[in-house]
């Protein structure tokens, strides 16, 4: 067996592993690091997809940004140590046994489903295609985002301070 | 037939790639199934989110066309951070006003 | 918006200002010293730790005295008449064996005090103040320099001398009450004004003094007083051997203490004055008071022989007040009164006779004074000496 | 493909260990000269004779032999996993670092966008083990260390972005070649902070950037003793509190480094051709970044601690204003030269 495959199923475990650790860790903080876990592990398979600068703008973003956002939306909203971070679970059982057989049954498509598959030299780098096509055909989504990133923190800010005004 | 299962299984393919992104996606709808707590539930989007992402990049991978995937896959990372920054002040906001974040307990309408 | 750079641009000069001052030291020579390798220069009034040239020590026990911490022990041993210790480098005589020096540096608090009053300067604060250790037993420092064989021995040859002395007064003492019983029967109540007078007389007057010895009945009780003498007046010791010379018997063991301790000398006398008048009433205190009516009547019975020694010692003595104790061990009540003056006067002899005066009368009655009591009939006057020594 | 390549793999990626190891050593010696040097004294002296150089050897042999705690209340996992995640991500930053014109870990395209997403990785690490601690001073420090390193990741990214504008590459590698020679004005060397003004500020501001994200002095908030004890090492001790300090002076490297490549021509020496080459190369770059890190520590002994207000407003209302305004300038002075 190859590295890569070895290293595949490894990365794979990791995290699907840890992502189903978190539907049955009863610590809100514990899931999520956890949820870092998966993070990482879905950043190292875009690596093995050859998506090497969404593996580091998945770690960038995910991993630097939104779980600290997270983990510090937790430590605001609850009142600090670990007994106070224990969460409610409902319908465990039966959400999980339903999509149980919901996964059953994508996986059975996914495997019978004959995909067409181009098997392409490994690319040199992504991050040259990337930028052309991002200030070429992408141009517009791009600005668009820019726009819809600026008004989200200025959303998110406004509604930051709103809350101190209300105190 | 055990050889082909081998071989298979060693070589990991866009099938793979596909199966844990299904198992990622259902994994994230238990979680914001059963957890009442809203950040919990925002963990549960972003596991979506990422089974969404990994989809696009395997397809990306393993067929013709090749960066427009990456791309999608970068417009969603953004979207991701932007819902969650804006997710979490509306969170922030609905602990001061409910002084809880359990979403069973956030039923009124009239603010 | 000016403000705001002419801020930025303050905080950046402070910083560099600030950065200039540590680069400068960091090149700039360094204040440590190596210390286990280099060492300062104390300066030369350092106080560190003490030391005791225990060659040059005559055991006056004034350095334990100015100790306001107690660290400095001392103990002392009168020698014999017919050793001579040697004298100090200063030219003082040493009369005293030093059995026990010891100074605890762990209590020391580093005041200097010790080293003032020493005489012979034998005790002085040396530049050594690495004398740390784990254990604070290893503080206390010995500088006695004599075996403990030797100190048994000088010890015991100390303790014989006392008691021969003492037979001698209390002889002399015993001689000089029949005699004044004879000679003056009207005197007998008045007591009191005698001893006063007779006290004054003996400092100012040696030859009175010897008058006075007939009257000495509370010889034996003198042993003890003598040895306190003995500290504040050194130089005076010369005076009392002479006395030592007329006591037969007993006589011996007194000159011996007289000899180390020269104050003793006057003591005799004072208590000598009061005695007179006393010895007749005494005896018949000593029926109402059990423990000291023993005393009393051996003193008595020494009289006579006592009487000469005694004069010489008078002659020299300034520091009475050591005396006045003295005295009043053979008269029981006295003893209570008289110490606590001594204490306070060493130097002021003059005024302790005056209070010794009083005691005689009704005080030998009243107190039975335990200390004295016990100590006149025996032969322990040479301990008690020590004792004293050491307060 | 030179002989550094033609390593076995295991050999070829700990280099950068070897390095880190020796350097880590060193700079916990120096660190302690420095202070006392500028103190005027004479730090340690006493073990290994000149100078005590065998200080830090000391320090670790005690601590190998401390008594490994784990509070009770801990959450065990976390607790065990933190410093380890903390160095891995020190570590791994490593592999774009270009130590000289002949080995460099991971000749990646996209190079320093790498280190700067694996060093995000710190941050959720001090978080893991100031939560894991479960105490009170552990928690305020790491959410403290937390909100800093993520604040000033922004104008760390602005400024390094000023460099990659100008260089015009995200390969590390690339970026030093590009600063090869010796022509800027005639007699500077070729570096980057020699050849457009706007650098120069681009730099103070990655450096003050770097201070806060390696969380040195004036921006040790996570770490202040008087009020936090040690932050979130507090609960730390033994072996795992010094994995804490390694991924600590590693991080300092690595930042140090960084700055070095993208403002002081990387392995490049200073005198054009002159003391060139490979080995040479290492030299120069281990010199210049450890030059950066006196700096580092030459402030630590000067300056007092920012407070924790002081610290955000130097951040969103200095810093990364003035980051954006620079980073337009540099791209207009590159249009217009």
């Amino acid at each position: 067996m190859e590295l890569t495959t070895l290293l595949f199923y490894f990365f794979s475990l990791l995290t699907i592993g840890s992502a189903i650790f978190m539907v049955f860790s009863k610590n809100i903080v514990h899931a999520a690091f956890a949820l870092m876990f998966t993070l990482l592990g879905v950043a190292a398979l875009y690596v093995l997809l050859f998506a090497d600068f969404i593996a580091a703008t998945q770690i960038l973003v995910y991993v630097g940004g939104i779980l600290i956002l997270i983990l510090f939306g937790v430590m605001l909203t609850t009142k600090g140590f670990t007994d106070n971070l224990k969460t409610l679970t409902t319908n465990l059982r039966p959400v999980s046994v339903v999509m149980t057989l919901v996964a059953a049954g994508m996986i059975y498509v996914l495997l019978t489903t004959t995909w067409p598959v181009a098997e392409i030299a490994e690319p040199e780098g992504t991050i040259t295609g990337l930028g052309t096509l991002l200030l070429k055909e992408y141009i517009l989504p791009f600005q668009v985002t820019g726009v819809l990133l600026l008004v989200a923190i200025i959303g998110a800010l406004l509604m930051a301070t709103k809350v101190k005004h209300q105190q | 037939m055990e050889n082909e299962l081998i071989q298979w299984l060693s070589q990991p393919g866009l099938t793979h790639y596909l199966m844990i992104g299904a198992l990622l996606f259902c994994i994230g709808i238990t979680l914001v199934l059963t957890r009442r707590n809203v950040i919990m539930i925002l963990m549960g989007i972003e596991l979506i989110l990422n089974s969404v992402n990994l989809n696009f990049i395997a397809f990306s991978r393993f067929s013709v066309i090749t960066l427009d995937g990456h791309l999608t896959a970068l417009f969603l990372i953004i979207l991701a951070a932007a819902e969650a920054a804006v997710a979490l002040a509306i969170v922030l906001n609905i602990y001061n006003r409910f002084k809880t974040i359990d979403i069973d307990e956030i039923s009124l309408l009239k603010g | 918006m000016v403000h705001s750079f002419k801020q930025g641009w303050q905080t950046l000069k402070s910083i560099f200002t600030g950065m200039g001052i540590t680069i400068r030291h960091f090149f700039g020579p360094s204040v440590t010293l190596q210390y286990p390798d280099e060492r300062d220069v104390l300066p030369k009034l350092a106080r560190s730790k003490l030391f005791v040239n225990i060659d040059d020590c005559i055991g006056c026990n004034l350095c334990a005295r100015a100790c306001p911490v107690n660290c400095i022990d001392i103990e002392t041993v009168k020698a014999g008449a017919d050793v001579d210790l040697g004298k100090t480098s200063n030219g003082s005589q040493k009369r005293l064996w030093i059995s026990r020096f010891v100074i605890d540096m762990a209590k020391c608090m580093y005041c200097d005090l010790c080293t003032y009053p020493c005489p012979t300067d034998c005790i002085y604060m040396v530049q050594e103040y690495e004398y740390s250790d784990f254990n604070r037993d290893n503080l206390v420092y010995k500088f006695s320099n004599l075996t403990p064989e030797k100190i048994a021995e000088v010890k015991e040859t100390a303790r014989i001398e006392a008691e021969e002395a003492e037979k001698k007064k209390a002889e002399e003492a015993a001689a000089k009450a029949a005699r004044a019983s004879k000679a003056s029967d009207s005197r007998p109540s008045s007591v009191p004004g005698a001893a006063r007078g007779i006290p004054g007389s003996a400092k100012g007057i040696p030859g009175k003094a010897k008058g006075i010895p007939g009257a000495s009945k509370g010889v034996p009780g003198k042993a003890q007083g003598i040895p306190g003498a003995a500290k504040s007046i050194p130089g005076k010791a010369k005076g009392i051997p002479g006395a030592a010379k007329g006591v037969p018997g007993k006589a011996k063991s007194i000159p011996g203490t007289a000899k180390g301790v020269p104050g003793a000398a006057k003591s005799v006398p004072t208590a000598a004055k009061g005695v007179p008048g006393k010895a007749k009433g005494v005896p018949g205190a000593a029926k109402g008071v059990p423990g000291k009516a023993k005393s009393v009547p051996t003193a008595a019975k020494n009289v006579p022989g006592k009487a000469k020694s005694i004069p010489g010692t008078a002659k020299g003595v300034p520091g009475k007040a050591k005396s006045v104790p003295t005295s009043a061990k053979s008269v029981p009540g006295k003893a209570k009164s008289v110490p606590g003056t001594a204490k306070s006067v060493p130097g002021k002899a003059k005024g302790v006779p005056g209070k010794a005066k009083g005691v005689p009368g009704g005080g030998a009655a009243k107190v039975p004074g335990k200390s004295t009591a016990k100590q006149v009939p025996g032969k322990k006057p040479p301990k008690e000496n020590k004792d004293n020594n050491t307060d | 493909m030179t002989w550094l390549e033609s390593l076995p793999l295991a050999v070829f990626v700990m280099i950068p260990l070897v390095i880190i190891l020796i350097y880590a050593l060193f700079a916990i010696w120096m660190e302690r000269k420095v202070a006392g040097f500028i103190q005027d004294r004479l730090g340690p002296m006493r073990v290994g004779g000149w100078h005590g150089w065998a200080q830090s050897f000391a320090d670790l042999l005690k601590l190998i032999q401390k008594e490994d705690i784990i509070p009770a209340e801990a959450s065990k996992f976390l607790f065990r996993f933190a410093p380890f995640l903390m160095f891995a991500a020190s570590y791994a930053a490593f592999a774009v670092i270009p130590f000289s014109s002949a080995y460099m870990g991971s000749n990646i395209d996209i190079g320093v966008f790498y280190l700067l997403a694996i060093t995000s990785l710190l941050t959720i690490s001090v978080i893991m083990a100031g939560w894991a601690s479960n105490n009170k001073w552990s928690l305020l420090g790491a959410m403290r260390t937390a909100a800093q390193m993520v604040s000033y990741e922004v104008p760390t990214i602005m400024a390094v972005l000023s460099v990659i504008i100008v260089a015009g590459s995200l390969n590390l590698m690339t970026v030093t070649e590009m600063q090869s020679g010796n022509d800027t004005l005639g007699f500077l060397p070729n570096w980057l902070i020699f050849q457009n003004p706007f650098l120069l500020v681009a730099f103070v501001i990655f450096f003050i950037s770097i201070l806060a994200e390696s969380h040195r002095v004036p921006f040790d908030l996570p770490e202040s003793e008087s009020e936090l004890v040690a932050g979130f090492q507090t609960e730390y001790s033994g072996m795992r509190w010094a994995m804490f300090m390694l991924a600590e002076y590693a991080d300092m490297l690595l930042l140090s480094l960084l700055g070095a490549v993208l403002f002081f021509g990387g392995w490049n020496s200073p005198f054009g051709g002159f003391m060139d080459g490979p080995i040479w190369g290492f030299f120069w770059f281990m010199f210049k970044g450890m030059i950066l890190v006196f700096v580092m520590m030459w402030i630590r002994w000067t300056l007092p601690r920012y407070r924790v207000d002081q610290l955000m407003y130097l951040c969103w209302s200095i810093l990364i204003p003035l980051s954006f305004i620079n980073f337009v300038l540099i791209a207009l002075w590159e249009m217009l030269f």
